[in-house]
């Protein structure tokens, strides 16, 4: 093209400071997920109106636009709705180990949470596949009392 | 204009600290504004967001807006403006014919979630105001403070004055901040310096802050409400980013900004047929320079304008009888807030702030350093 | 009515952007280290603007002439600053800052800066002010380092 | 309402990764003055200004107060639209509602991304990193990705579950995402202002190293920096300024919730399910008048940030059945002299200025109809009817914008 870039400019620095803002976020569905999970359970928000069970459990539903507080139980059992399987890291440099982490339809629900998927060779997996939680010896309220998903 | 559009509710909320997350904010509040509509989210057919990536602190702010807005597999769209600015797009949109109703909703967490004044520093030219850090928010409103009152002779006492009688109105306000009542132009000028001439209470507060309407076109408004306020004229223009080249006592976009309002509303006479105006004044020294641009007094007269009482809610020309920002600011809901009071004012539900008889009203919102971006628009209880 | 829970979040990072100055603002930075300020001349109305930039948004015109202007100027605008703002936060200073818009003799635009060597008091419309460069030139926008009253 | 259409498409001279010479406002001038040499227009001659970008992606509040002066928009209207990815498409909206409602005649869409100036994986985290902090707080293992407590998706996040699933319920193969993204790249070759330009072989894509399974680096799209304009008149003024106008015959945009899995509140929608798409573009579809897209639209210009997306838009669109994408792609259709020439332009998958990214796309459409392509990606049928598509949010936003060679006929009722 004719076109020819002019010279090189300097460059001259900015930020975009995030730590200066103070987030609010809900905490509400997570924390009723968390305190359940204690117990070695899953549980969400069903909208009482359509039926939908979200987890974690928002305030209201977004597809009726109303208030919803109806705590349901789930099960820790599900469906693979999509899954990828991680090779390299951000920078790009391969993975020494291939991760397998899966969008899952916990049954009982119609929201997918994200979980890694193990005991399973990564080209065996498929969608539709049918899994079941993996729990941590002691559950403590966190996230990650849910270890893995294997196939059932 | 083709269509006629009506505005046919608002809800606000203008607080100190809101303590809730926005989501939740926005959902109590379009909730309880479709309710006082009777209406539910699938009888809004046009969704427009009006909020700032730097204020919410994330990229691309509506992804978490628009579930609690009702915009789940609704056509929605962000405008990053002033909400005067937002709402006549929605506007634009329902006189395009596709739409006939269309609900506009701005937030802001300038209280309790971010800093006001370093969202306005992320607006300077990075490649050389942002590099030398001289001017900021503060500093810029403190120049053009100084020039309108060198220039026109208005006095300290007079801008202590004019803030006093805003934040005299905010008291009045249930929707304003809550403030302090007794405010008199002594305390104003008791309150520290910032930049000179500005002192503390000539600024505008940290607002939590959020604001809905819902707009509709001609048959839609006349089925939702008895008391539609319809939008008879708009106008919005911008000037110079650089301050040195601009004449900071005047506003050139306000008053360009009000001429093409006034040519759509068939406003004449600004200061005889507009019964009362809500400006975005975000300091006490921008009031006049924008109320003289849109034509509201004569130029040059802030200073008798506070002297003679001229802007108070029984005075000749009411302007901000809802404490305008001084009461509260949330940015770009702010806008938005403007025109709702002045709904409230044109259906005769601004309660304690009511200007007797108002038929025709002014909203002014704005963006940027000493205001560089104005929109108005022109409201009326008259259909035609 | 369904109860929030408000989780508080505070987010350790800020995003880091460098921004090319292009070549307008590379001229203007060169020129400050030499110990010139300058400005650039629209073709069409004349006007000699400081700082520079490529185009006349008023007559639609690139602007290439360039023109020195100052180092002396007026004081046309002016604040004392008893504070200043850090990320945002207002901190009072303990020593007033003093900005002025000014004109520099053969400029048509004000350039704001910084006022050293007087007093808050006698800053005023009018004041005859020169700028003072730093020595040695330190390649950047603070070359120009602030402005002192003409002698 | 009114007829609108696109008289004119300015682009900055280049579309690349760096453009070292120019600052961000002086970069939009050039696609600004592009569009006033193609149209011969003047400032006085334009009434309004809609601007968009993704301001983060520089950290610049309002950048359109700083551009003003640049683009010419001084004591002019001017409204800036922001939306995420589809931010191009959306400005476009804003200028043919503005016109479309009689308000004005002819406006200036403008928009433009430095991607060189920030980070744009830094800018996108920004999108969700309060969220994904709230999660770390109630246990979620970031380093390990255990458990509910994964991230996942890999450093593609979301598009490796998205590509996974379309596979899933198209019977495509992972070879047809390398197939489309050869062929697009090889499109861009053609184009003079596409950011990649190199003749690229499936060969080619398949040596490039996995990153999250089905996904390959070859996959992705650039950064890009670069600028564009269109300029939308109305019916009246728009005969008297283009020998050929690119009519918007159609328009259609659809939010839905966005795709952040497990963080906060549980999300419904699968990432290629695209909801919004299917209704935005049932919508725009209807509005022009278009009866059976399979054979009325005769190109389509997609918004691919991942190589695996034309296909799955092509469904979702209705240009062809759920199924039927990757059977095309294998006949030669999707190409430049195919029967669906889709991204004849090379894409968002070449280039990729995010805030022209999804304004490029009707640009490009506009550009075949109006029959001023330079460069060898020139469709050689005749284009009645063009599709053009944008994406953005949270894999939330769909745009859909059709364009055509003649005005539309409006509906008995005015609209």
């Amino acid at each position: 093209m004719a076109f020819e870039m002019g010279e090189e400019t300097r460059q001259v620095p900015g930020t975009w400071d995030i730590s200066t803002y103070r987030y609010k976020i809900e905490g509400r569905g997570l924390n009723l997920l968390t305190e359940a999970m204690k117990e070695g359970k899953i549980r969400g928000v069903r909208c009482h109106e359509c039926g939908t069970v979200y987890v974690p459990g928002p305030t209201f539903c977004r597809k009726c636009f109303i208030d919803i507080d109806e705590v349901v139980e789930v099960k820790d059992t599900g469906e693979v709705v999509s899954y990828a399987v991680e090779m390299s890291n951000m920078r790009g440099e391969p993975l020494d180990e291939k991760r397998i982490t899966a969008m899952i339809k916990l049954d009982g629900s119609d929201t997918w949470i994200v979980g890694t998927i193990t005991d399973i060779d990564w080209e065996d997996v498929e969608v539709g596949m049918k899994v079941k939680s993996v729990w941590v010896d002691e559950p403590a309220g966190k996230l990650n009392d849910i270890d893995h998903f294997e196939p059932l | 204009m083709e269509r006629k559009i009506a505005i046919v509710g608002q809800a606000q909320v203008n607080s100190g600290d809101v303590g809730m997350p926005r989501e939740r904010l926005l959902f109590e509040l379009v909730k309880g504004l479709f309710d006082q509509l009777g209406i539910n989210r699938h009888d809004i057919d046009n969704y427009l967001i009006c909020s700032n990536d730097f204020t919410t602190g994330r990229t691309i702010s509506n992804v978490f807006e628009d579930s609690p807005i009702g915009a789940y597999l609704k056509d929605e769209t962000k405008a990053e403006v002033d909400g005067v600015l937002a709402t006549t797009y929605a506007m634009i949109r329902i006189m395009s014919g596709l739409y006939d109703t269309s609900l506009v909703v701005s937030n802001c967490l300038g209280a309790s979630e971010c800093r006001p004044y370093l969202v306005m520093d992320y607006q300077l030219n990075p490649t050389y105001d942002r590099q030398l850090g001289i001017l900021n928010e503060l500093s810029t409103a403190a120049l053009q403070a100084r020039c309108y009152m060198d220039t026109f002779g208005m006095t300290e006492g007079q801008l202590d004055e004019t803030a006093a009688r805003l934040l005299d109105n905010a008291a009045r306000n249930p929707d304003s901040l809550p403030s302090n009542s007794a405010v008199t132009p002594g305390d104003v000028a008791a309150s520290e310096y910032l930049y000179e001439p500005l002192r503390q209470l000539h600024c505008y507060p940290f607002t939590d802050g959020a604001c809905a309407l819902v707009l509709a076109s001609e048959e839609k408004a006349k089925e939702l409400t008895d008391t539609p306020v319809w939008i008879k004229g708009v106008g919005d223009s911008v000037e110079t980013n650089y301050l040195g080249e601009r004449d900071l006592a005047r506003s050139r976009s306000t008053k360009l900004a009000g001429e093409r309002a006034y040519g759509m509303a068939g406003i004449t006479d600004p200061a005889g047929q507009i019964d009362v105006a809500e400006v975005t004044a975000k300091f006490a020294s921008q009031e006049p320079i924008i109320t003289e641009a849109l034509g509201l007094f004569p130029e040059g007269s802030g200073g008798d304008v506070a002297d003679k009482g001229l802007a108070n809610t029984d005075g000749d020309m009411p302007v901000c009888p809802s404490g305008g920002a001084l009461g509260a600011y949330a940015f770009a809901a702010s806008g938005l807030v403007r025109l709702a009071e002045c709904f409230k004012q044109l259906t005769g539900t601004a309660g304690d702030t009511q200007v007797e008889g108002a038929r025709t009203a002014l909203a002014h919102g704005q963006d940027g350093f000493c205001a560089q971006h104005n929109a108005v628009m022109v409201l009326s209880r008259e259909e035609v | 009515m369904s109860e929030s829970v408000v989780t508080n979040v505070v987010v350790p990072m800020n995003f880091p952007y460098n921004y090319r100055v292009g070549q307008y603002i590379e001229t203007y930075i060169r020129g400050l280290g030499e110990g010139k300020i300058l400005g650039i001349k629209c073709p069409s109305c004349g006007k000699v603007m400081v700082p520079p930039r490529k185009i006349c948004g008023v007559c639609d015109r690139v602007m290439e002439e360039w023109v020195e202007v100052g180092p002396e100027g007026t004081v046309e605008n002016y604040t004392v600053g008893h504070v200043r703002l850090n990320l945002g936060e207002v901190e009072r200073l303990d020593t007033p800052v003093l900005l002025a818009l000014i004109k520099l003799d053969g400029a048509d635009s004000l350039l704001a800066g910084e006022v050293r060597g007087i007093e808050p008091e006698k800053l005023g419309d009018g004041l005859r002010v020169r700028a003072v460069f730093k020595d040695p030139a330190g390649d950047s926008l603070s070359d120009l380092e602030y402005f002192e009253p003409e002698k | 309402m009114r007829n609108v259409g696109i008289i004119g498409v300015g682009y900055t001279p280049v579309f690349v990764s760096k453009r070292k010479d120019v600052n961000i406002a002086e970069l939009i001038s050039e696609a600004v003055d592009a569009g006033f040499r193609e149209t011969n227009l003047k400032p006085e001659d334009i009434d309004a200004f809609t601007f968009g970008n993704m301001q983060t992606f520089e950290g610049l509040n309002m950048p359109h107060l700083w551009a003003s002066d640049h683009i010419r928009a001084l004591d002019k209207p001017i409204i800036r639209i922001s939306t995420g990815g589809t931010t191009g498409m959306s400005t476009l909206q804003a200028a043919y509602y503005y016109v479309a409602s009689g308000m004005y005649d002819v406006v200036m869409a403008v928009t433009w991304e430095k991607h060189s100036e920030g980070d744009a994986q830094v800018g996108l985290s920004g999108i969700i990193i309060p969220e994904v902090i709230a999660m770390v707080q109630s246990g979620m293992d970031l380093a390990g990705g255990r458990g509910v407590g994964a991230m996942g998706g890999g450093s593609t996040g979301t598009a490796a579950y998205q590509a996974m699933s379309y596979l899933h319920h198209s019977g495509a193969d992972p070879e047809h995402i390398d197939k489309m993204a050869a062929m697009e790249r090889s499109n861009a070759a053609k184009n003079p202002y596409a950011h990649l330009r190199k003749e690229t072989t499936v060969e080619d894509i398949q040596a490039t190293p996995f990153i999250a399974w089905p996904l390959r680096y070859g996959h992705t799209c650039p950064t890009t920096d670069g600028a564009t304009v269109c300029i939308v008149a109305s019916e009246e003024k728009a005969a008297k300024l283009a020998d050929q106008v690119a009519w918007i015959t159609g328009l259609g945009a659809c939010a839905s919730d966005p795709c952040t899995g497990n963080l906060i509140e549980g999300q419904i929608t699968d990432p290629a399910e695209q909801e919004p798409c299917c209704i935005a573009s049932a919508k725009a579809l209807e509005m022009a008048g278009i009866e059976d897209p399979k054979k009325e639209i005769d190109m389509c210009e997609m918004y691919d940030g991942f190589a695996h997306q034309s296909l799955m838009w092509l469904e979702k669109t209705g240009l062809c059945e759920v199924g039927e994408a990757h059977k095309l792609l294998d006949a030669g259709e999707l190409e430049i002299e195919g029967r669906i020439p889709t991204n004849a332009s090379g894409g968002v998958f070449s280039t990729n200025a995010i805030g022209t990214s999804a304004m490029n796309r009707p640009a490009e459409c506009a550009l075949q109809i109006m029959d001023r392509v330079e460069g060898g990606h020139k469709i050689p049928k005749k284009i009645k009817n063009a599709l053009a598509h944008g994406w953005g949010g949270m894999f939330q936003y769909v745009t859909v914008m059709i364009l055509s060679d003649t005005p539309r006929k409006l509906y008995p009722d005015g609209r």
